[in-house]
């Protein structure tokens, strides 16, 4: 399936925000490609255990979507939670230890790549079973209603997730409810290896939302600021109660599956393409376009990102694991009976 | 103090958690519609008239409301969530078993789920689909607490123990044990009524009750079996074999200590469990007593169960999937060499 | 909610019919009706072991949708499947074995009311699961598909299984892989004491099903003429590999939800709308208004069936119990290996 | 002759049943796809180069697919369906377990369900969601049978007689034995290669293997913790410790022949098993054993498994969960009082 939105971020689009906004989401998004493929080498060489499942080429909807968020909100995530991660602002240390397997990660390294998260950040541990998520968002949005709190939920799911049952049973009591969550779908065009065209009759996923009677947009997901203007349109009818809301982000992704996947699936022409839509490039253009912003500022910030990713690292890779001591605490909290 | 069957006790175990912790609240099918049956074994009846906002009536969608259960316990709420029929947490396995039981470990410790689930199990002449005892499916899965209570005082006090506990709880209830009233009386149910304190009280999730004492055997089992194990024992009182009763009640974690003094005492074992023998709660109970007290055993641990086929209909076949008393007796004899 | 169909049954509508077919109808929902009041005082006496979800009100789905279908045509049904088995050709009399748990029932007695079928029939056991039956259908459909065999399959569900992720996940793959299936959703406008309106935000449930980019139809379901000819419909496009379809029948259970439900959650006012929807007396007046039929034929009718019924029941009271040797039967099918 | 791996023998046994009886079709994640892996982990891969319509690669939908591969056997087709992870059973639970392993028991013998499910299981380091060996789970369901191959050989064989069996046939495999190339290679993988037969054979359901004889104790256990055992027997045996090595390969239903055979030489047997011990199957086969031949015992039945956890991510933890040759070879030095 080839983009089906023009590759320039529209110029009138891109005027109406501050240069420094512009810069962030720049910052943003070049942190977590640079982060992503800074581990895919850690993977690679055989330095990290296990498996991973990242986001480059699909950092404008992790980006966008936070941004439009305020930082006491909540953001639930999958599989492939780097990008959301840090996005919600989770700092490339803490995950880079939880994939190194340290006590010290954000899990105690008892979670790894595909269950990081934060809770004081706002982000539970992502949950890797497709669609598994959906209903715990929903939940959580239950939780702010009953307890009158402003906060809203972010839930980040695939295309492939909109064909399991839990997406269709959480999202219809987010509608009956109203509850407040944006239920965040990236379509990337494939579940692993399958292409959408192969697991829905229709053009777009919309429809498995306004099945719901919720309202429902179809997104050019590689163009941040669309993503962040959606997004904070749909915040803001989640927190005046008008909730949910659905989005369907239509991107890519640039890397395989998981390690080491030669995605030989993925027609040339389509990652082709593809690849000329890469959001970061995309933001770089406008950015240039625009004037306010020079070669050599763009690659400051880069650098800068390299180097703090490059430290977290060094660090990650010397922290100590957990000891056997750590094995069997944390499967229950303390019973609070009696109080 | 005040008499009161499963069904009653749990009713008031909810209403008073829900005045003393406003996080408390039901999530589930048929549960504070007005007009309605408060759920399908009356458990929550009328609570939606002192609780309007906190009885949310769901869908049909138990994976779905499983997980929101879950989502909402996380930021802090105290939900109970059940299934109208034990056998249908089937649908919400995932949530349960991938989501709830291991959200805490997999957050290294920093989340916590405190989410009661209720089950109502046992066969009761519906068939296959509507019968099963699936106490079974959770045991061998870490970060859930199972508790099953087999009276009316201990219901109450474990379900406020469960609203309390801060992890995952499963409460399995039997429905021949509910005492439900009204239109959802159940044929065959057995009296399960106790004397119910004013005052708030709990029962600690993890220790076991003994019944009654005896020297001769120990006879170990929950829900409905619990009573047909009492049953057993005075029949065989008659016959001058005195067993000790331990109605185990909480099965994740099982009280080896009070299961394991009685063995040392009596040197036998017999558990009984309604349910398939193959892959039942009964095995693991056998399995850890002989390797924690196979040197106090006279004999090997033995087991009444159902036999390994689905819940049939027929009363006549139904009857016979159950264990009974009379089958715990003999049991017991051919034990005692009798 | 009130009714929302006109109550008559439009006269050019049933002028389109032959007498022969429209007392046929006629006979198989008093069959039906007949059949479930008696089972309700067998059950009220205590005659009867276990629990009973009865279907009268809603004979008109079962009869127009088994009408459309050929004999070797296949259903599948749920916790309320009596009706669904006589219209399917199942007799009064297997079935009242079946209920009494008779060694000589549809299921030897091990299935009882919630499991009743007969394969021969092309009724599988009913699935009490809610929601529970459809991914089994569309899997029948399925295997009909790949053994280029003309069948097709109707499924039956109540409005409170689309809520089930079951439900979508099925219709997807049917509707994606063009399986051979009609979903006949039955909107009693309620699930148990839970009504239509408080498990959805839309007047319909149809979209639940074009979500998955199929034709689905809003229908008068207690005109068993509209049933029929939407079901024909479907059915005939279904068998040109064009599936699946799917019909939202619009009804109401005068009865309980299951045994002694007084039904207090209902207001009066609806309840006595809809008796006078009551599917049965739609079509006697339009019978009779058409003037082909006579009370008296109406009567004769009735009285053969009420005979018919009384004869089984008599049968089924004294037919024998399963024994003890039949505890552990039918639990595997003999294996097949090495063949 | 031919030397294979896991994947390939499975893959050639679904092959060879495909072309042999064309009511066999696969139903799947990730399957049939030109480019693809071939499932998770191979298994499949290519098969759709000579079965373009029997590959039926699916949504992302497992309770749904389950389902269908059900309601496909009924009507007559022999569909294989299979999860990417164990851990997505629990997605599938309610097809599973209240449809496909009860459909021929609710039907009074009329219908059946010849549906063959496959899991690959085991903990390699994925993290919690993607590790797990639910055996325990589906070994208490009457109705469905259970194997769990070691060898390449038992693959293929096993998986043959699966789709032959006319029953719902759960297969499990392991990640680490699977041998899987290219992309999909596992690290810490151990290898579980068999000389294949050229000719047709199956395995037969319900007869477990010795792998090593011995007159000391008894080892029963089956997938990766049958090579642990026979690797634990290898250094037992230098110390004059003659270990039975009993893989049990098929769990339901399991062989108490073979089992009770070497037992009631040995007079000690020690179950070896992935995942949490409570509630797992060895505490069925302790209890079995213990039922059937505690006569003979010398002493009580042992088991090692894992610790009551979910599994960790960290490679020092997660190998300390999953049960290895030393503890194994030390809990028989305690069973033996060396
Ligand atoms: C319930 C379940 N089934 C299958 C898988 C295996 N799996 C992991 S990711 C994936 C594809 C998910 O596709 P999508 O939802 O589009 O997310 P994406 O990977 O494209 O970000 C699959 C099939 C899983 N983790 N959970
Ligand atoms: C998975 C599941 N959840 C709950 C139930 C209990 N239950 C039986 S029937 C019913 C209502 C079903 O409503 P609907 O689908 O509209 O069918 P109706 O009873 O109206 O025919 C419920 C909740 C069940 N059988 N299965
Ligand atoms: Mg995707
Ligand atoms: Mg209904």
């Amino acid at each position: 399936m080839m983009p089906m939105f023009p590759r320039e971020i529209p110029r009138d689009q891109i005027a109406k925000y501050e240069r420094s906004f512009l810069l962030r989401l720049y910052e943003e998004m070049f942190r977590i490609r640079e982060f992503e493929e800074r581990v895919r080498f850690l993977f690679l060489e055989g330095a990290m255990p296990g498996t991973i499942h990242q986001c480059q080429g699909q950092e404008a909807t992790a980006v966008g979507v936070c941004q439009a968020l305020n930082e006491d909100d909540y953001l639930t995530s999958t599989h492939r939670p780097h990008g959301h991660a840090l996005a919600k602002g989770l700092t490339p240390l803490e995950i880079l230890l939880e994939l190194f397997g340290s006590i010290e990660g954000c899990c105690k390294g008892k979670g790894g790549s595909m269950h990081i998260g934060n809770m004081a950040k706002g982000m539970p541990p992502a949950i890797a079973i497709v669609g598994g998520n959906i209903p715990v968002a929903a939940g959580m949005a239950l939780a702010l209603k009953m307890q009158k709190r402003p906060q809203i939920v972010a839930c980040f799911f695939g295309d492939g997730a909109t064909s399991e049952g839990a997406f269709h049973e959480a999202v219809n009591m987010a509608a009956i409810w109203n509850l407040p969550v944006v239920f965040c779908c990236e379509n990337n065009l494939y579940g692993a290896s399958t292409h959408v065209s192969k697991i829905t009759r229709l053009p777009s996923l919309r429809q498995r939302a306004t099945a719901y009677g919720i309202e429902a947009l179809t997104v050019d997901g590689n163009n941040v600021l669309a993503v962040y203007e959606m997004a904070r349109t749909a915040a803001v009818k989640c927190r005046a109660g008008e909730g949910p809301v659905f989005l369907e982000l239509i991107t890519y992704r640039l890397t395989g599956h998981s390690r080491r996947d030669p995605c030989l699936y993925m027609p040339k022409e389509e990652r082709a393409a593809w690849a000329a839509m890469d959001p970061l490039l995309r933001l770089r253009e406008a950015l240039l376009d625009r004037g306010e912003v020079t070669v050599s500022e763009l690659e400051a910030v880069e650098l800068a990102v390299k180097q703090a990713i490059e430290q977290a690292v060094e660090i990650a890779r010397k922290a100590p694991p957990p000891t056997l001591d750590d094995l069997e605490t944390d499967v229950y909290a303390k019973s609070e009976v009696g109080i | 103090m005040k008499r009161m069957g499963i069904a009653e006790a749990l009713r008031e175990a909810i209403a008073e958690e829900m005045r003393r912790d406003h996080r408390v609240f039901c999530m589930g099918e048929d549960i504070g519609i007005p007009g309605g049956w408060g759920g399908a074994f009356t458990v929550t009846l009328g609570l939606e008239k002192e609780f309007p906002d906190r009885m949310i009536n769901t869908p049909i969608a138990e994976n779905g409301f499983f997980g929101m259960g879950m989502g909402a316990a996380m930021l802090g709420m105290r939900p109970i969530v059940d299934v109208q029929y034990g056998d249908f947490l089937l649908c919400a396995m995932d949530q349960i078993c991938s989501n709830a039981s291991m959200m805490r470990y997999m957050s290294g410790g920093t989340v916590s789920v405190p989410l009661v689930m209720r089950a109502p199990v046992g066969a009761t002449g519906r068939g296959a689909q509507h019968a099963r005892n699936l106490e079974r499916m959770f045991l061998g899965v870490p970060g859930i607490k199972i508790v099953a209570p087999s009276t009316a005082y201990d219901a109450k006090g474990l379900l406020k123990a469960a609203v309390r506990d801060g992890n995952p709880v499963m409460i399995f209830e039997h429905k021949l044990l509910y005492g439900s009233k009204g239109p959802r009386t159940e044929s065959g149910a057995v009296d399960a009524t106790s004397d119910i304190p004013d005052d708030d009280y709990v029962v600690p999730i993890g220790r076991a009750a003994v019944r009654r004492e005896g020297a001769d055997v120990t006879i170990i089992a929950w829900l409905l079996m619990a009573h047909a194990a009492q049953a057993a024992a005075n029949v065989l009182s008659a016959e001058g074999i005195e067993a000790e009763v331990v109605d185990a009640r909480s099965l994740n974690p099982l009280d080896y200590e009070t299961i394991g003094a009685s063995v040392k005492k009596t040197g036998r074992a017999l558990i009984v469990e309604e349910g398939p023998i193959t892959g039942g709660v009964g095995a693991e109970i056998a399995a850890g007593i002989q390797e924690r007290f196979g040197d106090c055993l006279r004999t090997s641990v033995r087991r009444v169960a159902s036999p390994d086929i689905p819940v049939p209909f027929a009363p006549v076949l139904e009857n016979a999937y159950r264990p009974d008393a009379a089958r715990v007796a003999a049991a017991v004899r051919a034990m005692c060499g009798r």
